[in-house]
């Protein structure tokens, strides 16, 4: 295997992972659904290749333009929708999403269905590094902040919330607008990354792939994302030598691991180093005994 | 005593059933008022309006004279009033210390940004609000449970919890719906001390709803009886008590035990 | 179906390109609608390297196909292309067998270097850019759409005689979208009046509120630019809704499946395609391919045929296997194919004058009626 | 009639309820008091079949009970559960039908509906209101109701009287003396201990997952020194 | 006018194929309280079920209908062995569920790939294809009987759950499993009968879909059109789920016929916005208040 080849899976890694990150404070940390992330990342997608083709941005510069563009979409959507409750919210988010698509597939600007080739090739390893340390950086700040805590307060009683004077409604705002800009400039990296965009790469499906990282490396855990985005997307890239049974075995892993460890690879855990500390100590004190990170069954 | 809560006219109506109607009362600052009544009378209702889960159909509900029927939860809550839950609604998942500690988010006002880059606002912020938890859990005896997941706390400490909650929000007026429901009576009482305690300690007006009439006389300065969204009687302990209405719709008879 | 080759079976390429075998890359639909014609199209591929291998393969090397499934997917498509050329190592690309997957990876083959020939891919697009500026590095063995578009509008105007010419298309994809409008450009050139034009988008199964609309404008041509699943939904449904205007699609008709699934609604329409299916040219090979897999020969494998014959000459020709050195020879390649005499035209990368075949669907059956061609 | 020996119930890691055994005799009221988290709601919902226990038997009528709490259910147990468990969804009446699912006669359920609401006359005001808006001592009325709808011989009530008013709370253990009456047999839950100690026939003293005390409930009553050390101070 | 007409009936048929599938999704998330995403998987199942039957087996049309919808319903009921009780018995929140279901959907989808092929299958023809035709307007013949059998099911199916105790007991079961069991209700048998009609209406759909279209792997995507009807009309109304997919297929035809058919998915998933900011539960969909 070629180090390009590699290269390619982690850069595509990467690109999920910044918008699973940020579907990972809206999901994880503040208890909101979204089928919706994928119109999201291609708001993002299609910003940054528009300033970078046709106004001449430069690449960074148009990724954070990107990222802002999908807030911005996102604040809207989240005016009109986040007094939904549970289901629906997260069936509006669905349609927003599938609705952002079908948009596009009718801007003939941008090449519309048929989709726009001939995006220059700017997303490398390193960039995508670099702003995914920053955007993890970013994240574990907010999250161990009074307003990280106001976050997962909503999520875990939201009537409880309002009372204890947390505006809810202005912080889904924040966390849907925040994880929005995330998608956004994941959006935006892809678009570089691949060289081409179609709105049907935005499906639902991709939302839904999203989500699936989110929960197989566990809700609320930051590392438990990075572990879902990176596993999952090299899985497909792994089983593309079962050839047709490829989407087979996935959609089989999905169920299996729903089944059996619904509450995700770290469950909530975070790998840090007090907790690997921890965790040493516990494995030597077990003696030989084996252990997996984050303990609990 | 200046009032600090006053309820006028206040009506609320689900579709053609009137929940609470045309009621009126006052709460004086620094009193402890029970409001009690028959089940289905109204007091939750009333809590709901006046903490604006639900709106007023009709009224007013004035806090330190000014108007708050209308304005959303969290604005009522940066009035000064907050509450607890008949039925338990802690921050299940997360540790006591958690549950105290993200109520204490109004003690500070570092903004996000200070929160991402970790600035000295930031970090003199957070530490007054750890040093605040601690002050919290000591009063209410919580230290030794911190650590605790709030939804495997026994269920008398649960209650606690949710006092202590809500005491991190520095409130002027404290509203607890049946605080006391399924404590044994040792447990009642202590928790009857608990809430003199802390309204010396804090300067609240406390607001109660309880159906353990022993809570209820022993710290109640005013009383006020609902039944079917009405007030049926207002007063002291002793006139409660002794109020041939309030007997007949509520105590009952004989002499009630707890 | 016949299974693909497996990725997995191949060894880890050496970065060395002077090796006994050498790489040829291949994508499609293997699965998806296009499905029986992707299988065709590599099955052919597989085919005839096999046979140049067993005669000795070419400048003394085995040639090894590897070959990814696009399912009908542009997105996929640039995916296996990267990955083609830069893991597999390929020293140049056949396929794939649609104008959207084609001009999605023309910049990847720009970009790795790697010259790619298109098999039935047909929009303009796909070798010359938004500029008119043709793409170093990509190629095709089949007439173009602007070509077909005019022998389709020629035809039904001057031959069948028809004045009022209905369309439906997918807006969704690049070949319906260029042959729509070319139809559109030369039926009106030619005095004719384009009475309703309606589009649907890849994926719908039902199209009566646009066909309704059509029935209205009462055409006597319906023009249906895309490919055979759709071109059956919407023939059976157009019946239905009593339009009995003669029907009339392009390349993306010619299929068993077809006739299978619309046999009655479209008896005595008119296809352009390629070739003409029953031509002595062409029976060789079907009768070879038909041996060997036990299933009929669709469009794109005569297509994928004579582009491996381009290939194949190309390859010599460079006397290497150097991608751009293929590339330089591709520029000039001229091979008898099955399809006709293809001359690779250096300016647009497309085989210069090659004629269509028109094609009536007469009991169930591809029926040639002429060659012919727009001037 | 129904008996419990050497029961044990894990919560993951918790030992719940550590060797229990319990006897109930038929047409008795039976007591179980005890602080909170003693076990309590966890010794009914183990009857009824919602936790499995680890280890123990539990018979009914000289046999085994079934596993599953349906089948339980249709031997004549029922729960009234803590935290009331109404069916938000449906509405009043719908809720003490709901009670009498596993019933098929027709005629009687229409009386024992009518004894409902003579019993809680508030229920029949808000006969079609969604229960799940329901007072919580509404809510409490309707889970009652809805236990009596399904006729049961044993019937098992936790904290039948949280969050009631006292007139009320008074009210419900006439209600449960007239069950008595009616020859069916109760497994009482109460943190008013008094109270269930006074009607009751027997009563048990669970601490901590483990029986501290039985004996005829009267005798308990008077024990001066039991009262302290279980039930608090207080009185 | 009659093109108008015409427009219409074009419009209540696609519904009616849109109603067929999303009866069964409301169904299932009336009790389950998730979306169902595996229904078109099973849907899809049941196409090629009767697909192989009527051709491989040569059974005639009556009969393979019937084995195809039971097989479904099997389908389903196996489905919801696997893929959800393991959640269910852990409480799981609704979220697993969609995810379990979509990974339901796309293992059922490739493995047909994998192993049945990609191509898609036309039905022998049944059914003549002339239409009824009454003047300008013509009625297809599968169209009144696929208008029909929607109606037929639907009417069966609120019969069950607003008549019938066992319908009664859907709805509690939907509520609260736990209290549900205590009034004696064998939920597990509750939910393998909603699971069980859920995938014989989804067999249903399946053939009647599969003989008016084609059969292919990826027919569950359509799903998608009558999973927004459902939510249009209101999730687990069974009457909304109807009268939801009737007006959408109406609502997305005359998009097609008189505005333009590119616009046709985007005023379908604008519409659901919409309703959804309107009526936040839908057309019929219940209000709920939360209750401190
Ligand atoms: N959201 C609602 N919709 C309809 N009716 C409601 C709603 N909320 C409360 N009610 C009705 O209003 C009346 C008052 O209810 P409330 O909860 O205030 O009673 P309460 O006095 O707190 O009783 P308890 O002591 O039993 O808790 C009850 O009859 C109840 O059924
Ligand atoms: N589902 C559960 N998971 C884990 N622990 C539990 C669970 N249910 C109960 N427990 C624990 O088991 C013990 C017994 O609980 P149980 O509810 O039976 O007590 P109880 O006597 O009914 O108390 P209360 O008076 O508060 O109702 C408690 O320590 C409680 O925390
Ligand atoms: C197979 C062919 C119908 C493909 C078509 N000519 C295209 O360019 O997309
Ligand atoms: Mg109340
Ligand atoms: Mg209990």
């Amino acid at each position: 295997m070629g180090w390009y080849y590699i290269q390619g899976i982690l850069i595509l890694s990467g690109i999920y992972l910044m918008a699973v990150l940020g579907l990972s404070l809206l999901t994880g940390f503040t208890g909101l659904f979204s089928f919706g992330h994928a119109g999201f990342m291609a708001v993002g997608a299609y910003t940054t290749a528009a300033m970078t083709i046709k106004f001449n941005v430069p690449f960074i510069l148009a990724l954070l333009i990107g990222g802002l563009a999908a807030a911005l979409v996102s604040l809207v959507i989240g005016k009109l929708t986040l007094n939904l409750k549970g289901d629906y919210f997260c069936i509006a988010t669905l349609g927003f999403g599938e609705a952002i698509r079908l948009i596009l597939d009718n801007v003939q600007y941008f090449g519309g269905a048929r989709g726009w080739p001939g995006i220059p090739l700017k997303t490398g390893l390193m960039n995508v590094i670099i702003f995914n340390v920053i955007a993890v950086v970013i994240l574990v700040n907010l999250i161990k902040s009074r307003h990280g805590r106001n976050l997962q307060a909503i999520r875990e009683e939201e009537m409880a919330s309002q009372i204890i004077g947390i505006n809810v409604f202005k912080y889904k705002m924040i966390s849907l607008a925040i994880s929005a800009a995330y998608a956004g400039i994941a959006g935006g990296m892809l678009a570089h990354y691949t060289g081409f965009l179609q709105p049907k790469m935005f499906q639902l499906i991709k939302s839904t792939e999203l989500t699936i990282m989110v929960i197989f490396g566990g809700l609320g855990s930051i590392s438990g994302s990075i572990i879902g985005a990176i596993v999952l997307t090299s899985l497909p890239e792994v089983l593309r030598a079962f050839d047709r049974w490829r989407l087979v075995v996935y959609g089989a892993s999905v169920i299996f691991i729903m089944i059996t460890r619904p509450q995700g690879l770290m469950g909530g855990y975070e790998i840090t180093i007090t907790n690997i500390k921890k965790l040493i100590s516990r494995i030597t004190s077990l003696g030989k005994k084996k252990h997996t990170i984050g303990g609990d069954n | 005593m200046s009032t600090i809560l006053a309820l006028k006219n206040v009506t609320k109506q689900f579709g053609g059933l009137t929940a609470v109607g045309d009621m009126c009362f006052d709460v004086k600052k620094d009193s402890i008022s029970g409001l009690i009544g028959p089940n289905g009378a109204g007091k939750t209702t009333i809590f709901n309006l006046i903490t604006g889960i639900y709106n007023v159909t009709e009224g007013e509900i004035l806090f330190e004279g000014n108007r708050v029927d209308g304005l959303q939860p969290y604005q009522i809550a940066d009035t000064g009033i907050t509450r607890t839950f008949q039925n338990i609604r802690l921050f299940k998942k997360l540790t006591t210390y958690e549950n105290i500690l993200t109520a204490c988010h109004y003690n500070t006002d570092y903004s996000i940004l200070d929160a991402v880059i970790r600035n000295k606002k930031f970090r003199t912020g957070e530490k007054k609000l750890h040093q605040q938890v601690q002050e919290l859990l000591e009063i209410m005896e919580l230290t030794d449970r911190k650590d605790a997941v709030a939804s495997n706390l026994p269920y008398g400490l649960q209650r606690r919890l949710e006092i202590a909650r809500a005491l991190a929000l520095k409130p002027k007026l404290l509203l607890l719906d049946e605080p006391a429901a399924g404590m044994n009576p040792d447990e009642t009482i202590r928790l009857m001390n608990l809430i003199k305690e802390v309204r010396d300690r804090f300067n609240l007006t406390v607001l109660v709803i309880e159906h353990h009439m022993d809570l209820i006389m022993g710290i109640c300065d005013k009383i006020v009886v609902l039944n079917f969204g009405k007030k049926l009687a207002e007063g002291t302990t002793q006139e409660i008590q002794s109020n041939s209405k309030v007997i007949e719709a509520y105590l009952g008879e004989e002499d009630v035990i707890c | 179906s016949p299974k693909p080759t497996e990725p997995a079976a191949i060894d880890e390429p050496t970065e060395d390109v002077d090796v006994e075998v050498v790489n040829v890359g291949w994508i499609g639909s293997l699965t998806g609608d296009q499905a029986v014609w992707g299988n065709c199209e590599f099955n052919t591929v597989k085919m005839l390297f096999e046979e140049i291998n067993e005669n000795g393969g070419l400048l003394g090397k085995q040639i090894n196909v590897i070959g990814y499934d696009t399912r009908g997917d542009a997105m996929e498509a640039v995916n296996a292309v990267r990955r083609l050329t830069s893991q597999d190592k390929i020293v140049a690309l056949i396929g794939p067998n649609a104008s959207g997957q084609a001009i999605a990876i023309s910049s990847v083959l720009e970009e790795m270097k790697v010259p790619g020939i298109a098999t039935v891919a047909t929009n303009p697009k796909v070798t010359v850019d938004d500029n008119g500026q043709v793409k170093p590095f990509n190629f095709r063995v089949c007439f173009i759409d602007p070509y077909q578009g005019a022998v389709a509008a020629g035809y039904a105007k001057d031959v069948l005689g028809f004045t009022k010419a209905a369309i439906l298309y997918d807006v969704a994809d690049d070949y319906s979208q260029g042959l729509t409008e070319f139809f559109e450009m030369t039926f009106k050139e030619k005095g004719g009046e384009i009475v309703a034009k309606e589009g649907f988008k890849f994926g719908d199964v039902d199209f009566r509120p646009q066909l309704s609309k059509i029935k209205e404008a009462n055409p006597e041509v319906l023009f249906m630019p895309y490919f055979f699943k759709e071109a059956a939904l919407s023939a059976n449904q157009a019946r239905e809704l009593g339009i009995d205007a003669v029907l009339m699609g392009g390349d993306g008709w010619p299929s068993e499946v077809l006739i299978e699934m619309a046999k009655e609604a479209i008896e005595g329409s008119y296809i352009v395609n390629h070739l003409d299916f029953a031509d002595p040219d062409v029976q060789d090979f079907k009768a070879t391919y038909t041996a060997k897999y036990n299933l009929p020969v669709e469009l794109n494998g005569y297509l994928a045929y004579d582009a491996v014959r381009v290939l194949e000459q190309a390859i010599q020709n460079a006397d290497s296997f150097d991608s751009v050195a293929i590339r330089d020879a591709l520029k000039t390649v001229s091979v008898k194919g099955i399809t006709g005499q293809i001359n690779i035209s250096a300016d647009t990368h497309n085989p210069e004058g090659k004629d269509a075949a028109i094609i009536k669907i007469v009991d169930g059956d591809y029926i040639f009626q002429q060659k012919y061609s727009a001037e | 009639m129904l008996k419990v020996e050497n029961l044990n119930v894990y919560y993951g890691g918790i030992h719940a309820l550590r060797g229990i055994d319990i006897e109930v005799q038929e047409g008795q009221i039976v007591s179980i008091i005890g602080s909170n988290g003693a076990g309590k709601s966890t010794l009914l919902n183990a009857i009824t079949g919602i936790v499995k226990p680890k280890e123990g038997l539990i018979t009914y009528k000289g046999n085994e009970i079934p596993r599953t709490p349906h089948k339980i259910v249709k031997l004549g147990i029922c729960q009234v559960p803590e935290g009331r468990l109404i069916f938000a969804n449906l509405t009043v009446k719908d809720n003490l039908m709901m009670g009498a699912y596993l019933r098929n006669d027709k005629k009687k359920i229409e009386e024992d509906l009518e004894k409902v609401y003579q019993l809680f006359p508030r229920l029949l005001e808000r006969i079609n209101q969604m229960a799940g808006t329901l007072s919580g001592g509404e809510q409490q009325m309707l889970a009652m109701g809805r236990g009596l709808m399904s006729n049961p011989d044993l019937i098992l009530l936790d904290e039948p009287s949280l969050g009631l008013a006292p007139l009320l709370v008074r009210t419900i253990f006439e209600i449960i003396e007239d069950i008595k009456k009616m020859n069916k047999t109760i497994l009482l839950v109460e943190q008013n201990a008094y109270k269930a100690l006074s009607i009751a026939d027997k009563a048990y003293i669970l601490e901590q997952g483990v029986i501290k005390k039985e004996g005829i409930a009267e005798e308990i009553l008077q024990d001066k020194s039991i009262l302290e050390a279980y039930l608090g101070k207080a009185h | 006018m009659s093109a108008f007409l015409q427009q219409m009936i074009n419009g209540l048929s696609i519904g009616s194929v849109y109603a067929l599938m999303a009866v069964g999704y409301s169904l299932v998330y009336s009790i389950m309280n998730f979306s169902n995403f595996a229904h078109g998987g099973v849907i899809m199942i049941g196409a090629y079920m009767g697909f192989f039957l009527m051709t491989a087996l040569e059974l005639p049309f009556a009969v393979a209908f019937v084995l195809a919808a039971i097989g479904a319903g099997l389908l389903a009921v196996s489905l919801e062995r696997i893929a959800y009780r393991p959640l269910r018995k852990r409480n799981a929140p609704f979220l697993y569920f969609i995810i379990s279901a979509m990974g339901a959907s796309i293992f059922l989808e490739n493995i047909v790939v994998a192993t049945i092929g990609p191509t898609f299958r036309t039905y022998p023809k049944v059914f003549s294809s002339t239409p009824f035709q009454f003047g300008q307007i013509s009625v297809g013949r599968l169209d009144a009987i696929m208008f029909l059998i929607s109606g037929i099911s639907l009417m069966m199916l609120v019969y069950i759950i607003e008549k019938t105790k066992t319908g009664m007991a859907i709805k509690s079961t939907a509520y609260s499993i736990r209290a549900s069991t205590l009034m004696g209700v064998n939920t597990d048998r509750i939910i393998f009968i909603v699971f069980g009609l859920g995938g014989v209406l989804a067999g249903i759909a399946g053939v009647l879909f599969g003989m008016k279209y084609t059969v292919y792997p990826q027919i569950g995507f359509i799903t998608m059109k009558s999973f927004i009807a459902a939510v249009f009309g209101g999730l687990g109304s069974l009457p909304g789920a109807v009268i939801g997919s009737i007006l959408l297929g109406v609502i997305e035809t005359l998009t097609a016929g008189y505005f333009s058919s590119q616009y046709r998915d985007l005023i379908a998933f604008i519409l659901l916005i919409a309703v959804l900011i309107w009526r936040p539960s839908g057309l019929m969909g219940k209000i709920t208040e939360d209750k401190a």
